[in-house]
């Protein structure tokens, strides 16, 4: 506005290297917290006593300075700016009958605590930084020697283990281990067993269904078995990290590939 | 030691600990050998069965006070490192530090003291935003990794310093961060969320909202 | 010292020297924090005007005598090094449990029910070819062992089991394991009867073969 202007032009000279200091300084502040916290500082008060009313003026005073000299502030300048307003007339005005939300004290009270929060942090980050430091204040060892690590696989078995296995080998010619005769069934050591074999040829995307071994694809029992227990052994197979699995949708086919290591 | 004798002494003294003063030439030469902080874990795991690592540390410790190399506790874990005031007698080895911005040293001061924090607590602490990079370098540093999940809406993760944050800063654990103490009592370490801040409590129904739609 | 009250000392003893309690402590770090192993004239260098280096050694090595590390001489250097007799300590063993493959598991138990027992026996009850991998584990496991060399054509070595392996599975001796018809009454096997009716040649063979095995 024009005289907006004419006022910036008979600002006298000291009064506009001291405007722009603060303009020039603005790209140094890290957002409208930093400068709520340097001009508290100009209170030369305890910050738990600061004058949140005095810092929204201060604030917007910058704020409006900023704007005579056509600095272009960041939004969240502009935000901040908005709410101290905001705060400043909450806490000058009487609260409204049946005004809702909290009252100015206490936003005015949450904003000096962030703002002694902000500050405390900054003190034990110099604190912090100050501390004796590894490698530059004290050291460790120079030459440390390395620990040599072996490896040794022990390997577990139980005699219950050597017992079935001996079961296993002495029975499988004239009978078969104890099983519950489930022509129907297909279980899911028997789906991994097959599908371990195949997964070797399925360079691409390969549809789950594919695999249903021969003569279970067309009885529904036995489909709807060979199909599920297809499923869980490909899921067992992608957990071990053998192959890939994808669905592009519900109930859409699923497709598994072998999984390319790199 | 009358323990020996003790008939009810645990099946684990069949096979004799080492003299004590043998245990702290062993602790001296695990720590010597090594240039990260050593578990207690790891003393016992390579010292003789029966073996009491915490006490050899505590002797050794004691023999170390004043000389020009410390026993110092890192953690849960135990190193040596020169007396800090004959630094300036290893210019040489000092290794020129990356310079930390000063976004990255508040932040890392935020999360040694908020710890486990997001980073949406850290923004509000700092009251701008933290950059990718500021994380990414504190991260590559090893002083922070990511904690467990809050139990919050969106369940975000969260950032904890790291064991070598305490040894870079010869810190014995996290509690013994300066200042820790006075910053809890003046209630500054709460997490005091803004009184019904603009919009805020949209957000936060919002959020609730959808992570109970995301439970079922 | 004498030295001291010379007129013709040079002009750096205008600085007064550190004790020697402090010298000894400035090596220490500076042995202790160096890359790599450091000369006297280095020390020299590096330590206030006036200090004697060579003597502070000297104090140093003295003191480390006995304990876990040792101050020793590298060539023209000094440095810090772990005491001999301690060296095992810098070895760490992890140890891996695994589950014995079935490949490997089958070929123990026909070894244990049929010791001594040669590979090619092995082959035919398994059915299948028995690896050198296979057999090499048992044995490194210290659960087999070469048995006495079998007195038939081409005399081939046998198997058994070991002392190690009957601690291991709780057995008093290998003719403490379950017969097949243990087996079955444990439910390991079907209680079906085999295809050739109770008579079974085969069935009552095996277990003559095995009593016989066992009764040498």
């Amino acid at each position: 506005m024009a005289g907006d202007e004419f006022q910036a032009d008979v600002l006298s000279v000291s009064e506009r290297m001291a405007a722009e200091a603060l303009i020039v300084d603005v790209d140094g502040y890290e957002g409208p917290l930093d400068l709520l916290l340097t001009l508290s500082r100009t209170q030369k008060v305890d910050l738990r006593r600061v004058s949140v009313l005095q810092l929204a003026e201060q604030y917007l005073a910058f704020v409006e300075k900023a704007r005579h000299l056509r600095i272009e502030l960041a939004a969240d300048y502009l935000v901040m700016a908005a709410w101290l307003a905001f705060l400043k007339s909450r806490l000058l005005l009487p609260p409204e009958p049946g005004d809702e939300g909290p009252s100015g004290e206490e936003l005015a009270a949450h904003l000096a605590y962030q703002l002694e929060r902000l500050q405390a942090m900054r003190e034990v980050a110099a604190t912090l930084m100050a501390r004796d430091r590894l490698g530059r204040d004290f050291f460790a060892r120079g030459i440390p020697e390395d620990v040599r690590r072996t490896r040794r696989v022990t390997y577990t078995a139980t005699l219950m283990d050597l017992m079935q296995a001996y079961a296993r080998i002495r029975t499988k010619d004239e009978f078969r281990p104890y099983v519950m005769d489930r022509d129907a069934v297909m279980t899911l050591e028997e789906a991994l067993e097959r599908m371990r074999g195949l997964i070797g040829f399925a360079g691409d995307w390969t549809d789950l269904t594919s695999y249903l071994p021969e003569g279970w694809q067309v009885d529904p029992g036995r489909r709807r078995s060979a199909t599920a227990a297809n499923f869980a052994a490909s899921l067992e197979l992608v957990k071990t990290g053998a192959v890939e699995i994808r669905q592009s949708d519900t109930f859409a086919p699923i497709q598994i590939r072998k999984r390319h290591d790199g | 030691m009358a323990e020996d004798d003790d008939p009810q002494a645990p099946a684990e003294s069949l096979f004799e600990a080492p003299p004590m003063g043998e245990q702290e030439r062993m602790v001296e030469a695990i720590l010597f050998a090594s240039a990260d902080p050593v578990p207690v874990s790891d003393l016992a795991a390579r010292m003789p069965h029966g073996s009491d690592p915490a006490e050899a540390l505590a002797h050794l410790r004691k023999r170390y006070e004043g000389r020009g190399v410390q026993v110092v506790r890192v953690g849960d874990a135990w190193a040596i490192r020169t007396a800090p005031d004959l630094g300036f007698l290893m210019h040489k080895e000092v290794v020129e530090e990356r310079k930390l911005s000063r976004a990255a040293i508040e932040t890392l001061a935020i999360i040694a003291y908020h710890q486990p924090v997001t980073r949406a607590e850290i923004e509000e602490i700092r009251g701008v935003s933290v950059s990718r990079g500021t994380v990414d370098l504190l991260i590559e540093q090893g002083w922070i990794r990511f904690g467990r999940r809050k139990m919050t809406p969106g369940r975000p993760v969260t950032f904890v310093v790291t064991p070598e944050f305490l040894d870079q800063f010869g810190l014995e654990s996290a509690r013994d961060l300066p200042g820790l103490k006075e910053l809890r009592a003046a209630g500054l370490l709460d997490n005091r969320p803004p009184p019904g801040g603009p919009g805020d409590e949209d957000d936060d129904g919002e959020d609730g909202d959808q992570s109970e739609l995301f439970e079922e």
